[in-house]
């Protein structure tokens, strides 16, 4: 049964890269790519990796979208180029595949329990991962307690991207605010003609960010945590921006005080390392934060897993007022 | 052989070569950066597929259940994901700031241009 | 009475195969969809469907504790679709950009291209 | 009991899949925009509301019946609202609904 369903995801997956591929309507490839999305993280779940799908769906198909629409809007909705070389292409990428497939041969069954992937890491953290880190989602323990160093690398990759972004497009016209929103339809009629929209959005950002706090503190015992919660917590501004406008919105939050939230998410992760190192430990070993190690390891994944979420949540949100402080400047 | 023992690691590669096919062949740029995505996405796929056990569950440890997946490729692809959407950011940033210095997001139009100054 | 309990995986795994298939003639909609409203029309209903599939995929599994995965579904989706609607807001020029009838895929349009919604509206 | 609530679950899922396949002929048979964003929400919202309450039965009195009690409030609102503002747009983006069966496509 579960293959079953498997196979029929993967297929509607194939089914959808190649239209992708065949269309040129950047908007219906947008879409398509929603759709893409959704079904990845649907196909996660089928083979358990829970706390993937949860990121796949909160990151793919809500950030990547909006982010997808609002380059469209500034820029063109049509490719307009033929492709080049197609039937080049098309043998470059057929032998690819070719030798990749060959190379599938010798890898063992999906499902195989006696693959070699199995018996060399893994069944450590399985087993002893309860004893050592005392969370029960073992993929959260990996992530914060294990390979934490690692984590703090990505969390740097990601706050670094946000640098990026704002560093390459900025925040322009943000004097022109008036001029802006006349010049992309957006005026404060306009906004009360969507009344039901606006009092349900009200009603469900609290509910939202609460959702989001719970995946936050909830991420020890089952799938979450705060790569999710930043991603959750920040698309209820997102929300907000959509309903109320970018003015409203960095009214709430200005992106100054994002980026030193950002900031001071990534100094969290690293000051708890800096910490196990004075407290005598080595970088990142939580054992030392408190007298019992399963109570060090407790407090040392909360506090880590709160500069996760801090930094994804500005970070996201500074990307999105970025990108839809331009939306509007060209029309 | 079956057809489910590999079927997985063959959809991955399809899919890995459609995106790779996407990158080369179109010259609009959002549409490349499409392309990237679905190539990534299906190493996301690639990863996953490995790591699941017949008959395991989601690798969360509950009372009564002996036989979990992998957690370590979970874990691998999870921070992958939204490094994956950081850099679609930073992409998308860059298409941004090429559309107004060149006024298009075709390829072949700015390498015109490129040449014509 | 044990024995009644046992039909359930069969009835979650039937409800399944039909979502799948449900899923799929809206993934066909949404690749053939005329207008740029119908896509964002059927990539909603993909969502949901999505998120009726997670929860009985939970109980087919026999965990059904990862609904939150569902809620986020249920969430984003809705994002998306508010998202793309505010996109198109007073802006009926790129509505028309995006939805003439897309001749790439469409095996089964026999009206005239011209005549899809929006472009008819705009010429008036 | 036991066979009651199995039966009544059943009953509950076969309802949602059955709405659900009716929506899914709907956006394929009806003729324009309007008529397809109809069929396809409001069978939405039914094929929700039954299947989760379908589940619910079968969850009884725990942490996995909150939350589908959420997620069914949830779809409740916003289906329809997402329905209501997809329909106000595309009639704002001049989408006009007609009940000529060839007109819009």
């Amino acid at each position: 049964m579960e293959l079953i369903i498997d196979i029929t995801l993967l297929t509607f997956l194939g089914l959808t890269a190649l239209a992708i591929n065949r269309i040129d309507k950047l908007f219906c490839i947008i879409m398509l790519s929603g759709i893409y999305s959704l079904l990845c993280a649907s196909l996660f779940v089928s083979m358990d990796a829970v706390d993937v799908a949860f990121t796949e769906a909160a990151v793919g198909t809500g950030i990547a979208t909006v982010l997808l629409l609002s380059t469209i809007g500034a820029t063109d909705t049509q490719q307009r180029s033929a492709p080049q070389r197609p039937l080049f292409a098309l043998l470059v990428v057929c032998a690819t595949g070719a030798i990749l497939v060959y190379g599938t041969m010798d890898m063992p069954a999906f499902g195989d329990p006696d693959a070699p992937i199995h018996h060399h890491v893994a069944p450590r953290y399985l087993e002893m991962s309860q004893q050592e880190v005392g969370s029960d989602n073992i993929v959260t323990s990996i992530l914060s307690s294990y390979r934490g160093f690692d984590t703090l690398g990505e969390t740097v990759v990601i706050f670094t991207a946000g640098l990026s972004v704002v560093g390459l497009i900025g925040f322009r016209g943000m004097q022109k605010f008036g001029d802006r929103q006349r010049a992309a339809g957006i005026t404060q009629d306009d906004m009360g003609k969507h009344l039901v929209l606006r009092i349900v959005i009200k009603m469900f950002i609290p509910l939202i960010l609460l959702f989001a706090l719970y995946v936050q503190f909830h991420g020890d015992f089952g799938p979450g945590g705060g790569f999710q919660a930043g991603v959750i917590f920040a698309s209820g501004f997102i929300f907000y921006t959509l309903m109320f406008g970018l003015d409203a919105a960095m009214r709430v939050v200005s992106p100054r005080t994002l980026s030193y939230i950002a900031a001071l998410g990534v100094l969290t992760y690293g000051g708890v390392g800096i910490t196990t190192l004075l407290m005598g430990g080595n970088f990142l070993d939580y054992n030392v934060l408190r007298p019992d190690p399963l109570q060090g390891q407790h407090l040392g994944i909360f506090l880590i897993e709160l500069g996760v979420g801090t930094t994804v949540f500005s970070i996201m949100v500074l990307i999105f007022f970025a990108f839809s402080s331009r939306k509007g400047l060209r029309q | 052989m079956n057809i489910g023992a590999h079927y997985n690691y063959w959809v991955a590669i399809f899919l890995m070569m459609t995106g790779f096919y996407v990158v080369i062949t179109h010259g609009n740029l959002i549409k490349k950066l499409i392309g990237l995505n679905l190539f990534t996405t299906s190493v996301f796929i690639l990863y996953i597929s490995l790591a699941k056990v017949k008959g395991g569950t989601a690798p969360i440890i509950a009372p009564g259940i002996e036989v979990y997946s992998n957690p370590l490729p979970h874990v691998l692809i999870l921070t992958a994901i939204v490094v994956g959407v950081a850099t679609t950011a930073v992409g998308l940033a860059l298409v941004l700031l090429i559309y107004d210095r060149y006024g298009t997001i075709e390829e072949d139009e700015i390498r015109l241009k490129d040449d014509s100054l | 009475m044990s024995s009644i309990l046992e039909l359930m995986p069969s009835v979650y795994a039937g409800a399944s195969l039909a979502l799948l298939a449900v899923m799929g003639s809206t993934l066909v909609r949404a690749i053939l969809g005329p207008t740029a409203f119908d896509r964002v029309m059927a990539v909603n209903m993909f969502g949901t469907k999505t998120v009726l599939l997670l929860s009985l995929l939970g109980f087919l599994s026999g965990r059904p504790d990862f609904l939150d995965i569902a809620l986020v579904y249920a969430l984003v989706n809705f994002l998306s679709t508010i998202a793309v609607l505010r996109f198109f807001e007073g802006r009926p020029q790129v509505v028309k950009q995006c939805s003439t009838t897309d001749v790439d895929l469409d095996v089964n349009h026999d009206a005239d291209p011209d005549a899809s919604g929006p472009t008819t509206a705009m010429e008036e | 009991m036991e066979t009651f609530l199995v039966l009544a679950s059943t009953l509950c899922i076969s309802m949602g899949v059955f709405l659900g396949i009716t929506g899914a002929i709907g956006i394929f048979r009806m003729p324009n925009f309007f008529a397809r964003l109809h069929a396809a929400s409001v069978t939405d919202s039914g094929c929700a509301f039954m299947l989760l309450f379908g589940l619910m039965l079968q969850s009884g009195f725990t942490l996995a019946t909150i939350k589908l009690c959420f997620i069914l409030l949830f779809f409740l609102i916003s289906s329809p609202t997402a329905a209501h503002a997809l329909a106000k747009t595309a009639l704002s983006c001049g989408a006009q609904p007609t009940s000529s069966p060839r007109e819009e496509r």
